[in-house]
Formats: C-alpha cells, structure tokens, sequence
C-alpha cells in the first residue's frame, strides 16, 4: 500500500486527500448526514457481481443513494430498495458544485460525496473540480487507487485486497448501523 | 490589413507617385453584391455579446489538472480553495487562461499550416490561381464569407485573411500574460474567438490546397484507398512523410510522376499528411494516425523519413536513427537542431544522408526535399533492408527481465494492465499483450518508466506481428467540401428534424479503450440513418475494423452527405467543412446571409441544426481549437473521458427553466423551448453515454414535431438499449403528443403524465432579439 | 504583407482596375538608399545559424519549475530523470518549449500594445503623421531597420512591420503545441526570435507615441516628476491609471486641459502608463510601480481607476469595490466581465457609475472613457471622499487572531517572516511590519493563505503608514531615445573600453529584499562613471530612495548619455531605445550597415558594446522576451534570485578555453579572447554578486588595453570590496600587461605569474567568418 | 516537523526527497567519496558565527571543500585549514552538471553536494537542475527546509532546533571520523 498517486503523473499540488483507513471508515460514514455514493463505468467494478453487490449494501446501509455511470446502470438497475439513478458523472458533478442543489429528493444536496469504480484519470478530474469549487462538500474515493484530489482516499492497493477490505467495512457498517 | 482608396484619391495621387516603386497590397473586384453584415473580420469584443450569452446557458465547468500557476516568476501559486496567486488570479480565472492557451496553440498550428500551403502555392501557381472546389460548390468559402466577409476569388485573396487570423491570435496570446484578462468569462469568450479564427484558418488551407492540387473536389466517390500497417509494400524502398502538410509529400510524388518510377516506390503517411497524399494520388497509403508512428517507425519498414509539421512524435529522429531510417525535416517549426541544408547541392546532401553522416537534415524547399526523399531511399534500400534484422529475439529476452512491478502501469496515460501483459510473457503467454495492442496509444510511456527498461513497444509489436501483417483497410479518401447540390438537398429534412441529425468523428486518437468504440459509435449512427462524416485521425480509425463481411464502414455505407452516409472530409483541415457544411445549410437553404454575419449564423446553427461532433479521442491544443470554434457557432462537441483533461467543458443545467428560454421570431414572446441542445462541451465516460448523449444533443428548438418524433425515437431506443431504461428527462423534450413517436404514444404518455409534463409552444427560435420580426 | 508591383505593372493594370474600388496596401518612397542586408524581415529560420554559434558558446541552462508537463489530455507526463512524455519530449525541449511560450506571452503583450497606440495615433492623427524624435535624431528607428530593412517615415509604415511581428509570434507559437519542435536549442533559437521581435515591437510603440503626444524627444533634462504614494494630493478628486497603454490616461488630460480644470483633479498611475503619463505631462504624478496597486488601491484614495492593458492586478476591481472606487476598462485584453458601454451615452454611462448600479464598465474608446473618468471623480469625490473609514481599527482587531501558525510566510514567495511580524503586534509592536514594508512585494498571496483570514496587506499599510506619508520622490521623466549626439560622443569609449559599461537597470520589482538594493546597485556605477540608464518598475524604484541629502538619485546625476549619468528612457516599451542605443553606437559611429544586417550588428555588440542589463526583479513574461531579445542581439541580462524561476540562463564556460575564441577579421585567424562576455543570461542570488557579474561582464574582447584596464579596475575593487578578494578568474582577461590598472600593477603581476599567465593576441574580433577582411 | 516543501508551492512533481534524518545523516557521510559543501547567501546563515562555525567544522571532518556565494565569501574567507571557494551559485551548478568537470582540485568531479543556507526559492531551482541533469550526483539540503528536489533533505524544523541538531551532528560525524 503506498499513498502516492495512483498514476505517476497524477500530482495537482499541495493538497492531496487524507489517507483513508478502512477499519476508520465505517466510523466516519457514521458521521455523514447526506452521503451520496457515485460508481463510474470502470468494468471490472460492474462485472464483478460481488463488487455490485458490496456497492449496493453498503449503500443501503449509509441510506445513501447511487448514481451511476449510464454504461453500467443496466447491472444496478435491477437491485430494489435503494434508489439507483443514471446520470452522466460530468453532469452530475455540475449539479453538485452548485451548493444550493436540490438533490434527488427536493431536500437539498449532499454533504458527502464517496467515489469508487471510476475511470482513474475522469475520476481525477471530476475529484478536482469538487475540491475547487465545492467546498460545501466533502468528496471520499473508495477505489484501490490513491486519488489525491479527494479528500480522503484509500490508499493503493491490490484488487484482491480491496474487495477484501470492502467487505469487511460493510460489515462493520451494517454492524453499526443496526446496533 | 489594406487601406481603402477610393480610384479617385489614387487617380489624384497617381502623379505623385510616378516613377517610384510602389508596393501594392492588393486590388479586389468588388462584385459580391451581398450586404455587409455587422461583423466583418470581427475584433476581439465584437462578438462578445454573443459570447456571454451563450457561456450563461452552458456555464464553463473547470477540473483543473493542476491546483498551482507556474507562469511568472511570482510562482508557484498554489490556488487551492480559492487562494490567490501573487497577481490576484483565481483558479477559475486560472483555468481560463490555460484553456485559452491552449486554444491559441491549437489555431497557431492551423494559421501557420494555412500560411504555409498558401505561401508554396502561391509560389508554384501565382497569387491569381483561382479558388475553385468544383462545379457544384459556388459557396466556395463559407467560413471566410461569414467571418472575414469577403468572398476569395484567387489563391491571394487568402492572404489578408490570415493577416487578420495572425493578429487575433497574437492580440489573444497578450491576454494570457500575467495581469491581464482577469475574469473566466471573458478568458472563455476569448478561447471562442479564437476558435473561431482557428476554424476560419482550417477553411483556408483546404480550400487552397483542393484548389491548387488535384484533390477531389467535394466528390461523394471519392476513390477508396489503402490505409493499414499491413498495406506497405516491404519490397519496395519506402518512404513516410509523418506530419500536416502536403506540400513535401506532395513533391516527392511529382517527382516520382516525372521519373517514370511512380508504383515502383511506396509513399505512405501517418497523421493527416496521409489523407492529404491519397487526396493527392490514390497511389500513396496510409499507415494510420498519430498512434501508429512509433510502432512502424521501430519495424524500420522506411528507408527515408520526411517531417513536415504538427503532431509529430518529437523522438522519431532518434528512433529513426535506431533502424537506420533517414530523416528530413522540411518545415521551420521542426528544426530539431539539424543541419540546414536547404543552399546545398542535391548531390552533396544526398551523399551526407546515404553514407550516414547525417543521417538526419533539414532542407527548407519542399520538391528539393521530395527528390532527394526519393532518391536517397531508391539508393539505400537494398543494402539497408537486407541489414534489419528482427528485434524479435531481443525482445523476448527483454521481457524476461520484467518484476511485475507495475510501475509501467502506473505511467500509462490510459490507464492499462501493461505490467500483468509483459509480466505474463515470461510464460510465452504473449496473448495479454497482444490483446492491449488494441487498446493501446503506442505512446511509449510505459517503456519510459520501466525499471528493467524493457521496450515494451517493440514487445507488443512483436506479440502483435500477425495482427499488423492482416491490417489492410480501405478509406474513402477525403472529399472536402460539402456540394450546395447536397446541402439543397437535406437542408430542409435536417432542418425540420427530419434526418434526425449530422454527426461528425473529429479529433485524435486518445481513445481509452482503442479504435472499435469509435467503429462500433460510427456504425450505430449510420445504420440509422443520419449523416455520418469523419475527418483526421478519426476518420482513419474509423476504417481501420472490418465487419464479419470483410468490408470496413466506408465500404458499407455511401460516401455522399446524406441519411446513412460515412463520409471522409480529409485531413483535420477538413473540419473547416463539416462546420461550413452547417454554414452552408443556414445560407443556401434558408437564405440568410453569411456576409460579416456571425451571430445570426450561430444563432441559426444553435436553434436549427442538429449537428453534434464526437472527438473521442481528443488529445491535441487543436482539437480543443476547432471544437471551441464549432461551440461559438452553436454546435456541440461530445468528447472521450481523456478530454477531461482538457479542463473545461460548457454545461447546460437541464433542470433550471429559466436559461432555456428563446424569443419567438413571429410574436417577440420568450418562451421555454427546453434543454435543446443541454450542452456545448460535454466529457462522457464511456461509448454509451457517447452515444446516447450525442442523440439527445441533436434535437433543436426549432424540430418539426415529425422532426422532433424521429429524433427522440432514436434518443429513446438508444437510451434504452444502452442504459436499460426510458430517459428520465423525456418529458423535456416532448413539446406536444405530436412529438412522441407513434407506437410508443400510449406508454410514453403514461410516464410523461407522471412525470408532471404539460404541452409547450413550439416556437421560431432565436436568441437574438434583434431577430424578432413582430412583436405581439 | 505587401506586394511588390513595379510602376510599370501598375500603369498597365491601371486600365482594367479603373472604377473599381481599390484596396492599396501603402504606397512608400524608396528614397532609402542603404544597401539591403541579407536578411530584411528574417523568418524564423534566417537567423538561425547565428543563434546556434550563441547557444553553442552559452548554452541553455535549465532549472525546471516543474517536472512533469500537462500541455495535452497525454498528460501529465512525469519526465523526471530522463522519462519521457506521451509525445516523445524530453525535460530539456519541454523547457526550452516553455520558454518560447513565455517569451511569445512577453512579445504578444508588446505587439499587442504597440497595434493598440498606432491604431489610435492613426486615427487621431492620419496614417501619414511623420514618424519624429527630435531634431538630434535621424536615426529613429534602429531596430526597425536593423531587423524589417525598412525606414519608418510615417505612422502608416509602423502597420507592415506590426504584420510582421504578429505573423512570427503566431508560427512561433504554432512550434509550442504537442509534436511540433523537438529540439532545445531550436525552441531557443526560437525564443530568440520571439526576443527580437518583441524588441521591434517596443520600438514601434515607442517611437510612435512620442513622435505623435508630445512626449520628451530625447531630452537629457526631461523634466523630474512627482513619484510616491506620498505625493498625492488626496484633498482633490484621483484618477488613477493602472496598465501600460497611455491612450486612455492622455485622454483624460486632453479633457481637464479642454475643461480648465487640470490641476484640480489629480491624475495618477501605476506602472508604465504612470511613466507615459508623466512623459505626456509634468503634472501626471506616478505612485509607483506594480508592486503598489494592492497597497494604494486598498487605501481608498482613488475615486475612479480607469485599467489599460498589462501588470494589473487581476482582484483589483474587486479591491476597489470594497472602497468605492470606480473602474472603468478600456483596452480588449482586459474585459473583466465588465457590461461594455462604449455605445451608451455619456450621460447613462456615468449616471449608471456613479449610482454605483455598475460600479465599473468597460468603455472601448479612450476619449469617451477620459471624459466619463473626469465627470465621475469629480460627481462622487467630495462625498465619497468623506465616507471612507479608516480601517486602521479592524486591522488592529484583526492582527489579535494571529496564532503564529506560519503559514503566510509559507506562501510568501520571498519567505519573508510575515508571521513573526504579524505576531509581534500583538504586543503593539508594529516595527517588524513596518520593517517588512520595505521589502514586501506586497502581492498579498500572505494573506490569501491565513486561516485566520487576517488582512496582512493592510495591516502592513498600516504599520507603515508614517513611511508612506512621507515617499515623496522625484524621478527623471522618461526621456525615450539616446541622441545621435550623444552617441557619436560616447561611441568611441564605450568601444574602446573607456567608459566602463553601459548598465541598465530593467525590468519589474519582484526583488529578493526590497528596491534599496536596486538604488545601491545604481549608484555604485554611477559613482563609478558607467553610463546608467533604467526603465519601466526599474526607473520608478531606482527613485524610490533618498540619500543623505533627501536627494533620490536622477536628481544626483545628470540625466544625458554620458559616464556618470543616471537616465529615465521610460516604459517598458522605452527599452527598445536602451537596446537601440547599442545598434546605433555600431551604425552612428562604426558606420556598420542596418538595414536588414542583424547579424553583423550583432556580432558588432557582443565583441565591442559593453553594454549589460541588470533586470534585478524581472517577474513577467514581458521581461522574459525582452530579455531574451537583448540577449540575440549580444547583450547579457542579469537576473535577480526571482528570475531563476524563468527556468532557463544562458552561461557560458570560462574552463572551456575552446569556447572563447573569435576570428580576428584582419588576419582571418581563430584567436583565444577569454570569456568576455563570460554569460548572455545569469541569474544572481544576491546583489553583491549582480554588481561584480556586471562588471565582468561589460568586459569584451574589443577593449583596447585602456579601456580593458579600466573595466578591469573596476571589477578588481568591486570584487575586493565586496567579495574580499582579487578575483581568481582575473588571468583570463589580462591580455597583455597594458591590461593592468598602473596602482596594482606589481602586485597583479604577481597573482598572475602564480596562476600561469600568458600574455595574448588583442583582436579584431567577430564569430562570422564572413567578417574576416583578410586572410593571412 | 513536517516533510511537505517549506514554500507550499513549491511542489515539483513525483518525485521528492527523501527525508534525512539528522541522527542518520553522519553515516551517510562517511560513505561519501567526493562531498562538496556548498553555501548560500542566507544571512541568517552567514551572520550566525554559530553555524558558520559549524559548518566549516563539518566541511573539515568530511574532507570537503567549501563553495561559498558571493555576497558572503567575506565570512568565510578567514576559515583556514578547509578550502573555500567564491563562485555564483549558478555557474557552480552549472559546472557540476557536467559529469566530467574536473572539481577545484583537478580531480574530478564530486559525488554529492550538500547545500546549506540558500535562499529558499533560489537554492530549490539549483537543486532541480541537478535532479534532472547530473544523475551523477547525489543532493543533499542541509538547511531547515524541507526541499523536494533535492535528493535527501532534512524536514522542516525550527531555527533553534535547526542548530541543535546541526551541534549534534558534528559531534557524531567528528567522533566517527576520530573513530
Ligand atoms: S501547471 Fe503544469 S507545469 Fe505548472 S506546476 Fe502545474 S503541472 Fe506543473
Ligand atoms: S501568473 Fe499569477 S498566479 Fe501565476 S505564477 Fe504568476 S503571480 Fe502566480
Ligand atoms: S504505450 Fe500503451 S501501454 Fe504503454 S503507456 Fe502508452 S498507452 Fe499505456
Ligand atoms: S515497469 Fe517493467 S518491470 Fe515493472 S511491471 Fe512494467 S514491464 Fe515489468
Ligand atoms: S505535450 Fe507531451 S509531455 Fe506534455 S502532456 Fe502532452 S504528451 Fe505529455
Ligand atoms: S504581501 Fe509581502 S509578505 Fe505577503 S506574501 Fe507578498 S511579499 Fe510576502
Ligand atoms: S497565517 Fe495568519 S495566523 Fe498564521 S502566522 Fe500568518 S498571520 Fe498569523
Ligand atoms: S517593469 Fe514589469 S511589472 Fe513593471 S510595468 Fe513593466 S512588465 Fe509590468
């Protein structure tokens, strides 16, 4: 695991996101008020049924709902009680920057925005335009990739050890979140 | 610029000046009779109006790549969180600056391009060679007429409209200073402006050169041609002209024409100096785009390079050197620190680059280059070739060396599993990296970073050769222009909606999963009948993928502007086209006039056109140039997930009414006409929202309801065949239940009605007031 | 560009053109009989070889600001250590690429700026208005002829050249965009260009105002003007003048003048329109150079601010808002966002002004806007004037929340101790702030970084407002070119050696520690007899200091072109005379040829003018080109510690006994002439090491053994003063024992013994071969 | 202490130093062949008799010779028993870039330069020059600044400690090299 952005050339300056520990996240998603979770089109996250499926939970675990990159939304359009919606990342992005965004539900925007499944270097750059210009938000990438431009990001790591990592903060959240 | 004299003055003056030399700009015949709009050869803030109205619909949107400015020497500026640099600039200011930047190298390549090819031609065929793209074009010049306000008559007329080209561009680099332009706005108006004169620029270089050389002169059956790594014939001495402008290549072909030797030497090109060579000869070939030069410069297959200008890999020189390929460099923007041998005697500069003393030269004068390109490579060839020996072994070793480390991945602009693909060779498993031959840029990064310095190219080259060898496609070469014979024809169904839209593959090749998203996009929009055009590395793309019938797209589908075509205007300069073709429509089919006209052409374009452009794999400052131009004239512009790093888009807020307002031409009301089109620049992630997206974006306020019904039973199809559900936002663009396409009324219906949605006007749409005719 | 018709085509056209209209470029007497050099109107290739003889010998020295590159959606490309980009470059060529993108930044705000002033004489005064710098000047134009060939007579010629300067700014930057040049030292040979052109583009500008207002011709006793923020009569209405374009600033002079009411409003500037104002009349007063705008603005005096083009803060509208000062803008390249108003009447405009409904507009029309400025200074004056506050309070409450977290100084791009001197009033002591103000850029990045939010600018105003009460300075009025006079005065000991050096003191006020270094520096060669002249932010803070004797230093020296002086040229765009000064001492008293003859000149000036440049605190692009100008023409520039942050010096190597020699043209040998001058750009770290370096440097291989004996003292005793010791490199400019200062002699000989010395040949020394007259 | 670049701008990419650590760094000196010392014009640096002390007494316990800018040649010209050369910074780095330059003492070139007292923003550029170009060396910053591009650099830290440390040092270098 190392903390450097994930691709080498990937250094916007200065600030770069707090290192995110999985056993400390379900703690501090315990925090967030209006979580909203965004998965990109990257396939290996929506081929991975598995993957889908730890998405979808802990989702529904934060009471958060997904946007989804419309090239994948065919495999989460399918799960129930959790409200799934497909948008265009770039578009979506333009709504959240505006503070006074009313949301999905007509009851405000979002407070925290957690990222995962997206094409790195899109990513990057969407996590960019938060850190500039939505500083009423605060953005989290739980990819296997270190994303400077988050706030708090994973660190690197191996595909195998994040699904492993995922699940275990599922738990811990779904853990927490009944007792 | 020119003084205007009227004959009198020059009359009354013409006593003074008897005797003496003079130096005369240029003399017009004033016989275009149309008026004069307000814009002629317009100034920076001449258009801003217009500018600004558009940039409050489709607001700039910024990902900055960069968090600091290293500009001056105040820097680094960190401006994070609305920090400001030691100038006072903001981010958001910043990032103006940066895209304008990027912008004017974009139209400085296209206006310098344009300069140099009217220059050669003017030298080889006289200031008064007639402009002429053929019988059925009279509108010759769309782009010109409707920006400069002249009509160019002659090879000369060109040149006051570069003058005027060459003096925004400088006027536009002086804003980007520290301390000048402070507001993002205005940044973003000016990136429009020069845009603008970027596209009038590409308008320039085509019509001089389809009118000075044999191009095919807006010609639908444009001769199919050979295009792929595959096509080379290796027997042959060969040689590769890489670059933008065909003037070198072109003599390297009239020099071959005049020996009598032509076919007994292969000429090829990579980048767009290939489509202008086919355009020019159908003999030559093309390798393929920007992504395929370090590839086929390391097979060694050329015996002599030549180098012209523009997207030019800046180490081919060196890698050239590595296989024994000579190089010869022709234009002042490549020196490349070579000897210029321009004044030397052939003989002397043939014997230096045949002995390899220099190896590599520079030689100023296109036909001195193309002979002595010719006779260099009929003179080293045989020796040469028999010398190449396969780096096939050395490779395979090489990849041995591999520790699995996954720096090079980590490198990989696009993000490719490269490491686990050279990692699993050492298993003699070369199928993982025969496989990202397919998605990969061939850009070399990944080698760059390797510890084991591995050439990682060169082993997917050699884990490719079988596919590489079976790479022969057939392009349509390119046509040019737009004939006013076919814009007559479906200005009216594009117009009304009818030919649910014109979309156009532009741009480079940065794709981020290869080639066949591209071919896959092209294939769905043309199966469904609208107009499909490509130019530049796209349109080689686009034909390098065969169907289970053998046959490539442009095999497929016809060549001529109309439902269902798959058209190849040419080389990026050939863009002026499909942007003047959207000109042409507003002029030839619905009569307004283009003269010095500006805004009432975008504003036509903008309510009435649907045309939409996918630059898929956007990489280059031109590709952000042309497609900012096409944004001021009112056409959107679709771009690939890497064009996220272009740093800008202009977005459309579908879900505020307010900004979708436009006036009613026949009753002055402003009325909502919906999110049409909801964006100007927009990144998507993936093919499908590209797809989809690019449908939406075609439809216009001013559709026809038959117009309006057949664009959205696209949008509809496509969005649920892509995205598995009936679009969201339907109901927006549902004016009246005549819209809704008929066997989908009765379901459409039910989900429109829960959604709220209530009939609007269908108005005549400006955004212009002073377009109204009657106010009521 | 113009074509060239002789009369007898004209005559024979004649009939067929008859009414029509004409469109007739310029119509010039060729009453110029100097023979045409080889390379009138260079392209950017001409003077290449000569570039690369200068880059051979001072070879291109990078410090990257950054390691990675960003210019394509390739990007980022780390090309640390050797990797390379997506496109193939490398770290050198990536640097060198950027820059030729700073200096073409630099060269476009001169074009720009010079198009702007000709374009507005032309229209006040004709096309035919005589170009005229006084009756001591024939030559007028140096760089014009040197570079175009032509010989500038009216405002109307100025236009071709200006083509030209737009045309190679726009195919210079075309070679910046991705996969065009590849080589370092061609994208240096490229900056050079952009240099020279730049250098043009100042004189056009230049010359055209001062022959068109009425401007100081030349005069060594330009009258001395008020300059400081003390000098500012706040009691009447201000106008302040922020930027570089004088238009709008003489306007409003025109109309107080026109009104009667001209010493009742005080006009003011900052920056270089602060000098041309002043230039164009005493009673314009300047505040100061860049480095004031933040400070003075926020001090509320101005009641409206009228911005040009160039140096403006880009928060300064924000900044006057907060006090309630009206801005309007007026030049293109800074719209701000702003409503145009140049069509509404003046009525509205200044209702709307005044209301404060638009607190700030952007008027296109000098005139117009000179009028609007004066009516709404005096409307709102009196009481706006009586609603300021002071915010003396707030800052005091401000400073308390000061946590010494440290943060400021960590954001200072000169690592002042900001934060300890903001901590330190908490205790009421406000001497460490006030000592910071002397040596503050006062760009206020500090303050943009404090989490505490406190307003370090303005509590370091107020901490120093007892200082800033009392600069009250007076500096020389920029008198524009060196008279023929002068120069056939001067030309033979500056050539001989015998006047020491020509130092110039150039450039913007981002100084390591404060403008007292800058007026140290200048004194020292005054003192010393060198000839000193300065310009633009330079001359303002060269006068920025009193001695002793409440004396600054151009009312210490004489202000003629002589040893001993110090002179005020003007702008920025008045370097062009400093620079010209140098070509004309090679015309007026060598007789050596201009037209079209760049490289002979500049040969001429690199081995025989001992002229330097001291640009102690060069921040902008402006001064990057204008730098790197000098530089083509053989002039080496000193930077200051900032100026590393341009990334790029031109050094050469003293150890290298190969690189120093020159041919002696009477005997067409190759001789060893030492390192003189030993560096073409150089950037110091302290001011000790800037004065010896220039007094090194002024040293050529032309000195006669006088003159070389004089330069030699002088670099002697300031390195024994200042370094403490005789310098170690002193053996490689003792050609012969005449070299030696008579006092030292003995004792010289000594130190010279020990290290090896030789005597050697004194040439007649040139790096052309072309030069030599005869071989033997 | 904190290991992010003492000016917050002053971010150069990827790669950045490694943090020195100053209880290790007088083992790093011994392995040293070819050290070169080179000072700044600091006048903190200068002007402290203190450090100018010290720092001469580590240029003599590692053998190495001293280059000294300009503007404070003056300080150090009395030192004895240690070379001390007066040359701009710039054209000093300029001669170290090139791998075969012969050194003050015809010898060579040296193997690692180790800079102390620049001004900040000056010194940062020179050790970038030799980052990108003079792979032949290794970089030192000896001053209180963390600089990335050098190629070991000590953290940022306060004067006072600065000094400390710099004590300690010199004590252990001394007692090894007595050792
Ligand atoms: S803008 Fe680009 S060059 Fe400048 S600091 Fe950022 S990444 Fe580096
Ligand atoms: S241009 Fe402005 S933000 Fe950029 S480095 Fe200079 S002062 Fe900083
Ligand atoms: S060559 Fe291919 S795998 Fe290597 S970095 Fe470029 S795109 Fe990635
Ligand atoms: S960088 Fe080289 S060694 Fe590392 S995984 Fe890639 S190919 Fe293998
Ligand atoms: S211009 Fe070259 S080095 Fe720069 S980002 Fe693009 S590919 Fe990379
Ligand atoms: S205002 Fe002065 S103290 Fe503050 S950052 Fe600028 S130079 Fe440093
Ligand atoms: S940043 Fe603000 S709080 Fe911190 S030391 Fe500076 S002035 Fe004080
Ligand atoms: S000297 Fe520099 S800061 Fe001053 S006005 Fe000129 S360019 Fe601007």
């Amino acid at each position: 695991m190392s903390a450097t952005p994930w691709q080498i050339g990937d250094v916007p300056g200065p600030k770069q996101a707090h290192i995110l520990r999985p056993e400390v996240f379900p703690k501090i998603v315990k925090t967030l008020k209006r979580p909203l979770i965004v998965v990109g089109s990257r396939k290996e996250v929506s081929e991975d049924k598995d993957i889908a499926n730890n998405i979808v939970i802990m989702a529904k675990s934060m009471n958060s709902p997904l946007v989804v990159s419309p090239s994948i939304f065919k495999s989460f359009m399918k799960f129930k009680d959790v409200k799934v919606v497909c948008m265009g990342i770039e578009d979506l992005v333009n709504h959240l920057k505006e503070k006074e965004w009313k949301g999905f539900d007509d009851k405000g925007n979002y407070d925290s925005i957690l990222f995962v499944g997206g094409v790195y270097y899109f990513q990057s750059q969407m996590l960019s335009t938060l850190k500039h210009f939505a500083p009423h938000l605060k953005t989290f990438s739980m990819d296997r990739f270190y994303h400077p431009n988050a706030e708090f990001s994973f660190e690197n790591m191996s595909e195998v050890r994040w699904v492993q990592e995922f699940k275990g903060m599922i738990e811990m959240i779904k853990s927490s979140s009944v007792s | 610029m020119t003084t205007k004299l009227s004959i009198k003055e020059l009359e009354s003056s013409f006593a003074k000046i008897k005797g003496l030399e003079l130096l005369i700009g240029k003399i017009v015949e004033e016989e275009w009779d149309e008026i004069v709009g307000p814009t002629p050869y317009p100034s920076i803030t001449d258009l801003r109006a217009w500018d600004h109205r558009l940039l409050q619909r489709y607001e700039p949107f910024y990902s900055p790549f960069c968090d600091m400015c290293c500009l001056c020497t105040f820097g680094k500026c960190d401006l994070t969180k609305g920090k400001k640099g030691s100038c006072g600039i903001d981010i958001r200011s910043q990032q103006g600056k940066i895209v304008l930047i990027a912008c004017l190298m974009g139209a400085a390549c296209h206006a310098t391009h344009a300069r140099h090819i009217v220059n050669y031609l003017i030298e080889k065929k006289g200031r008064d060679y007639p402009i002429h793209l053929g019988e059925e074009i009279e509108l010759e010049a769309p782009l010109i007429r409707l920006v400069a306000g002249i009509k160019p008559k002659k090879l000369g007329d060109l040149e006051e409209v570069l003058d005027y080209i060459e003096r925004q561009i400088t006027h536009l680099l002086s804003a980007t200073a520290t301390g000048q332009e402070e507001s993002y706005i205005d940044f973003e108006s000016k990136a429009l402006h020069a845009g603008m004169v970027d596209n009038v620029a590409l308008e320039v270089a085509d019509i001089a050169q389809i009118s000075a050389l044999r191009f095919p002169k807006g010609d639908p059956d444009a001769p199919l041609v050979d295009l792929g790594m595959g096509v080379i014939d290796k027997t042959k001495p060969v040689i590769l002209c890489v670059g933008h402008n065909v003037a070198p290549g072109s003599e390297i072909i009239n020099y071959l024409e005049q020996s009598g030797i032509y076919g007994s030497v292969e000429v090829a090109g990579i980048c767009c100096t290939a489509h202008d060579l086919t355009r020019y000869s159908t003999g030559a070939k093309i390798v393929g785009p920007l992504s395929r030069q370090l590839i086929f410069v390391r097979s060694g297959v050329a015996d002599v390079i030549i180098l012209d200008q523009e997207c030019i890999r800046t180490d081919i020189i060196d890698e050239a050197k590595k296989v024994g390929t000579r190089v010869i460099t022709t234009i002042d923007q490549v020196c490349a620190g070579l000897p210029d041998m321009t004044k030397s005697p052939i003989e002397s500069i043939i014997k230096e680059l045949v002995s390899g003393s220099f190896p590599a030269v520079l030689i100023h004068d296109p036909a001195k280059a193309g002979e002595v390109a010719v006779k260099v490579a009929l003179e080293i060839a045989p020796s040469r070739r028999a010398k190449i020996i396969s780096d096939e072994q050395e490779v395979l070793d090489a990849v041995l060396r591999c520790k699995d480390c996954g720096r090079c991945r980590r490198n990989c602009p696009i993000d490719l599993s490269i490491d686990e693909a050279v990692y699993a060779s050492h298993e003699k498993n070369f199928g993982l990296l025969a496989q990202i031959y397919d998605q990969c840029l061939l850009c070399g990064r990944c080698e760059s970073e390797c510890p084991e310095h591995i050439p990682i190219v060169s082993a997917i080259r050699v884990a490719a050769m079988e596919k590489i060898r079976n790479e022969k496609y057939k392009v349509r070469s390119g046509r040019g222009p737009i004939k006013d014979t076919e814009i007559r024809k479906v200005g009216r169904p594009i117009v009304m909606g009818e030919i649910p839209g014109v979309i156009a593959f532009v741009g480079c090749a940065n794709y981020p999963n290869g080639n066949k998203e591209l071919v896959e996009m092209a294939d769905e929009f043309a199966k469904r009948r609208y107009i499909v055009v490509a130019s530049g590395c796209a349109a080689m793309d686009i034909a390098r993928y065969k169907d289970e019938d053998g046959q490539t797209l442009y095999e497929k589908y016809a060549g001529d502007f109309d439902a269902g075509c798959i058209l190849n205007t040419g080389s990026c300069v050939s863009n002026a086209h499909i942007i003047g073709a959207a000109v042409k429509i507003a002029n030839i089919f619905a009569k307004r006039r283009l003269r010095g006209n500006f805004e009432e052409i975008a504003d036509y374009i903008l309510n009435r056109i649907g045309a939409v452009a996918i630059a898929w794999g956007a990489q280059h400052q031109k590709a952000a140039s042309i497609a900012t131009g096409a944004n001021r004239l009112g056409i959107p512009v679709i771009l690939g997930p890497q064009g996220v790093k272009y740093r800008r888009a202009y977005l459309g807020r579908a879900d505020k009414k307010e900004n979708w307002t436009v006036y009613n031409v026949r009753t002055g009301k402003e009325v909502y006409a919906g999110p049409a089109p909801e964006h100007l620049l927009y990144v998507t992630e993936s093919k499908e929202e590209a797809i989809v997206t690019a449908a939406r974006l075609v439809m216009r306020p001013n559709d026809t309801s038959k117009g309006r019904m057949i664009k959205l039973s696209h949008y509809i199809d496509l969005h649920q065949k892509l995205y598995g559900i009936i679009p969201e936002d339907l109901h927006l663009f549902v004016r009246t239940e005549a819209d809704l396409p008929l066997t989908m009324k009765d379901q459409l219906l039910k989900v429109l009605k829960k959604r709220g949605w209530e009939p609007m006007e269908l108005p005549d749409p400006t955004l212009l007031e002073r377009q109204i005719i009657r106010r009521e």
